[in-house]
């Protein structure tokens, strides 16, 4: 059995996969970008390396005095044109991905996920008590008929 | 040759990646991605995929970095702290990743010309765009014009992504250089001279040779939009350039300098505009009788004539969409004011040194929902028990 | 072999090993600096390699390439010193 | 046969240009401080790219020739620059020179800003002569 010629697919997954790690493993949000581009770079080579042809030129017409001259052996321009448009929404995508990390750093102070996810839990912790906390007081006052605060109007 | 020029680009290519993701310095790594995009527009170019290098060249190596450095400047540039190698994270890469190189077994080899790939519409496109266009580059011809409603969608997404951006962060701009009357009509020698010359003395020489530079960087970004039908270049391309030169005179005469000369309400419009174009072509074809983005009938004599045309606009479009974005985008991040909150770390048993208590804690939707008008106006007013008494 | 295409691969490899040398620069540190140091010499040779692959693949009409590559790395690298410089991209730091 | 000549020529800058370009990047690993890897980097930047996009130059068509010249034009001015105030911006921020003898002047503390600033806000203002200082 005699292996295929597809080192450079091999090459793509390990770029792709190393990109992957970044994305999973890494707490930092701006490093996790990093990863996704990385990722999303491998993706477009793979595409481009797909479209390559042994021996090919790039797909521009070679002129010979206004006309393509024959036989000339081009390489796949479509995988180039959907890449081509690729980038520049990538670039545009990581820049709100960008945008939404510098909120996050301005709400919760971090830019790490361990500490916002922290974070967030604390936050659901508290204000699950308090809600128990209020349940219990209302419970208390209705049953009591106690006085009726202004506060407690919407449970009566 | 060849061969060896891509084995080795890709060599560089994967190091470069596993040096950043370990570098913990973010600074350090920005600009590994940097290097990055560099060594892979190069194997996009050792790859003949011109148009695509172009692209990556335009974007990855100026803007894609300008942006990292930008949102590090309003969050930390180091990661908080050491993380061990995560096991399950490897067990998830190393397994996906076998199975996507079970799954190459059965691609095709590299460079084979009889490759699924390489059929039918490949071969349409390269035997009867010349004939049925006439312009030279193929991958313009299909971007623009076979598949030009894809295209129109990729514009879009691009539009979205800039309205996004200014929607996310557009709200807290610091202010302009205060001075009284309104910032464009004023001449530039009226404002303080310490304020003027803040960065100017710090680099009298790059300033310098930006000022020399910045128009043949625009001219080269009208050379590309209107090349692109000839060489590797369009609208995309020609974008990015034009807004790297904006860039480069936001970095070295600030921000503000920048946002004074070329307001954000008005690229907000600039960038709509862009898009309108686009869609505007498509239009008039549909009203000429053709279809969507059908460029054929404008010049029903001799359609390739048309699609020039249509091609010129359309990139056109694209281009000044593009320009817009990216300029917003910078400006946006730029001008942002840093938040001055201290950075909230978390100690070794994972716990934050900030506390939550029940008095920070946002309500609840259906809490807030609740609660009756008089309760919230009583707390805007004092948050005592006393002020509960105020009628509604 | 004909002449132009040895002597390009040669070029080529030569531009190779130096874009080796300032990834080994830029991965090594020591200071800021040096990472940018490498960032800029790793531009040039890109355009060099681009402009060098123009002449082996006998198109060299691409050298529109290596002008954006040029710019792009110009800008790139100011935009570098500026963040290294302030910390910020701010007016006044 | 003027061709062949112009070729010939063409791979001497190619060589010096690529071997200018090698010798540049030892120069950035092997040199021990960050002032002297910058000579090596501009060796590589003015020397190495312009001989060897000089040497293109004798192969290529009239419009590529002139499209090599001004990227020659750029690089020279873009990467000068650059690796100036990247050299600025190292001493501004105090890298030093290492393993050099004492009493060197780099050994001594950068000078204050004021005076800095002073020089530096006339170099400014020949820099540019429609402000007025």
């Amino acid at each position: 059995m005699t292996l295929p010629n597809v080192w450079n697919y091999w090459a793509v997954v390990v770029l792709m996969m190393v990109g992957l790690y970044i994305v999973i493993a890494k707490p930092n949000y701006v490093k996790k970008l990093m990863g996704l581009s990385l990722f999303q770079v491998s993706v477009i080579m793979l595409y481009v390396s797909m479209g390559r042809v042994t021996g090919g030129t790039a797909p521009i017409y070679i002129l010979d005095d206004g006309a393509p001259r024959p036989f000339v052996l081009y390489t796949n321009p479509v995988p180039h044109v959907l890449m081509l448009t690729a980038i520049v929404v990538g670039i545009a995508t990581t820049a709100v991905g960008l945008a939404l990390v510098v909120r996050i750093r301005e709400a919760y102070g971090s830019s790490e996920e361990d500490v916002v996810a922290e974070l967030d839990r604390r936050e659901v912790e508290a204000a699950n008590a308090l809600a128990a906390q209020r349940a219990a007081e209302s419970d208390a006052s209705s049953a009591t008929a106690a006085h009726a605060g202004a506060s407690h109007e919407e449970h009566a | 040759m060849e061969t060896a020029i891509t084995v080795v680009l890709f060599v560089l290519l994967l190091a470069t990646a596993i040096i950043l993701g370990r570098q913990r310095n973010l600074f350090a790594a920005s600009m590994l991605t940097g290097i990055f995009s560099l060594v892979s527009a190069g194997l996009f170019t050792v790859m003949e995929a011109v148009d695509v290098a172009f692209t990556e060249a335009a974007v990855g190596a100026g803007i894609s970095t300008v942006l990292m450095l930008a949102t590090l400047s309003l969050t930390e540039d180091v990661e908080a702290r050491e993380k061990k190698i995560s096991w399950p994270a490897l067990a998830v890469v190393v397994l996906t990743g076998g199975a996507l190189i079970y799954g190459t077994l059965d691609m095709p080899n590299f460079g084979d010309p009889h490759a699924v790939v390489h059929g039918e519409i490949a071969r349409y496109y390269i035997d009867r765009s010349w004939d049925e266009i006439g312009l030279p580059n193929m991958v313009t011809s299909i971007l623009a014009s076979y598949r030009g409603s894809d295209t129109f969608g990729e514009l879009g997404v691009v539009f979205v992504a800039g309205t996004s951006v200014l929607l996310l962060l557009g709200g807290r701009r610091s202010e302009l250089p205060a001075s009284g009357e309104s910032p464009g009509h004023e001449r530039p020698s009226s404002r303080p001279p310490g304020k003027r010359h803040a960065h100017v003395r710090e680099m009298p020489v790059v300033r310098t040779v930006a000022k020399v530079m910045l128009p043949y960087i625009v001219l080269f970004a009208f050379y590309v939009q209107a090349h692109g039908d000839f060489g590797p270049g369009g609208g995309f391309q020609a974008g990015v350039i034009l807004a790297t030169a904006f860039i480069l005179f936001g970095l070295v005469f600030g921000p503000q300098e920048l946002v004074r000369h070329v307001p954000p309400e008005r690229l907000e419009r600039i960038m709509a505009v862009g898009l309108m174009i686009y869609g505007g072509v498509g239009v008039v074809a549909m009203l000429l009788g053709g279809q969507f983005l059908a460029y054929g009938v404008f010049t029903p004599s001799h359609p390739s004539h048309g699609h020039h045309y249509g091609i010129f606009m359309v990139e056109l479009g694209v281009g000044i969409t593009v320009s817009a974005v990216m300029i917003i985008i910078y400006a946006t991040f730029a001008t942002r004011r840093p938040s001055l909150a201290p950075q909230v770390v978390l100690d070794a048993e994972d716990r934050c040194e900030t506390e939550v208590s029940a008095d920070d804690v946002p309500l609840v939707p259906e809490e807030r929902a609740l609660r009756s008008g008089a309760d919230l106006l009583a707390e805007g007013a004092a948050g005592t028990d006393a002020a509960s008494e105020v009628p509604s | 072999m004909t002449l132009t295409a040895a002597v390009m691969s040669f070029a080529a490899v030569a531009i190779l090993v130096t874009m080796v040398m300032a990834l080994f620069r830029a991965a090594r540190g020591p200071t800021t600096y040096d990472r940018i140091l490498a960032l800029n010499l790793f531009g040039t040779q890109t355009v060099l390699l681009i402009a060098v692959t123009g002449f082996l693949y006998e198109r060299p009409e691409w050298m529109d390439l290596a002008m954006v590559y040029g710019l792009c790395n110009f800008v790139g690298v100011l935009a570098v010193l500026r963040f290294s410089k302030y910390g910020s991209f701010m007016e006044d730091p | 046969m003027i061709t062949d000549v112009l070729h010939v020529i063409g791979a001497f800058f190619v060589v010096v240009g690529a071997l200018f370009c090698v010798i540049g990047g030892i120069g950035v690993i092997r040199l021990p401080d960050f002032y002297s890897r910058c000579h090596g980097s501009g060796i590589t930047d003015s020397a190495g790219a312009g001989a060897l996009l000089l040497g293109l130059m004798f192969f290529a068509p009239p419009l590529v020739a002139f499209k090599l010249l001004a990227l020659v034009a750029f690089l020279w001015v873009s990467s000068t620059v650059s690796t100036h105030s990247l050299a600025k911006a190292a001493y501004s921020q105090g890298v030093r020179i290492e393993n050099v003898p004492r009493k060197d002047w780099t050994i001594a503390p950068p000078p204050p800003p004021a005076a800095e600033d002073a020089v530096l806000a006339d170099a400014a203002s020949a820099a540019d002569p429609e402000e007025p200082a």
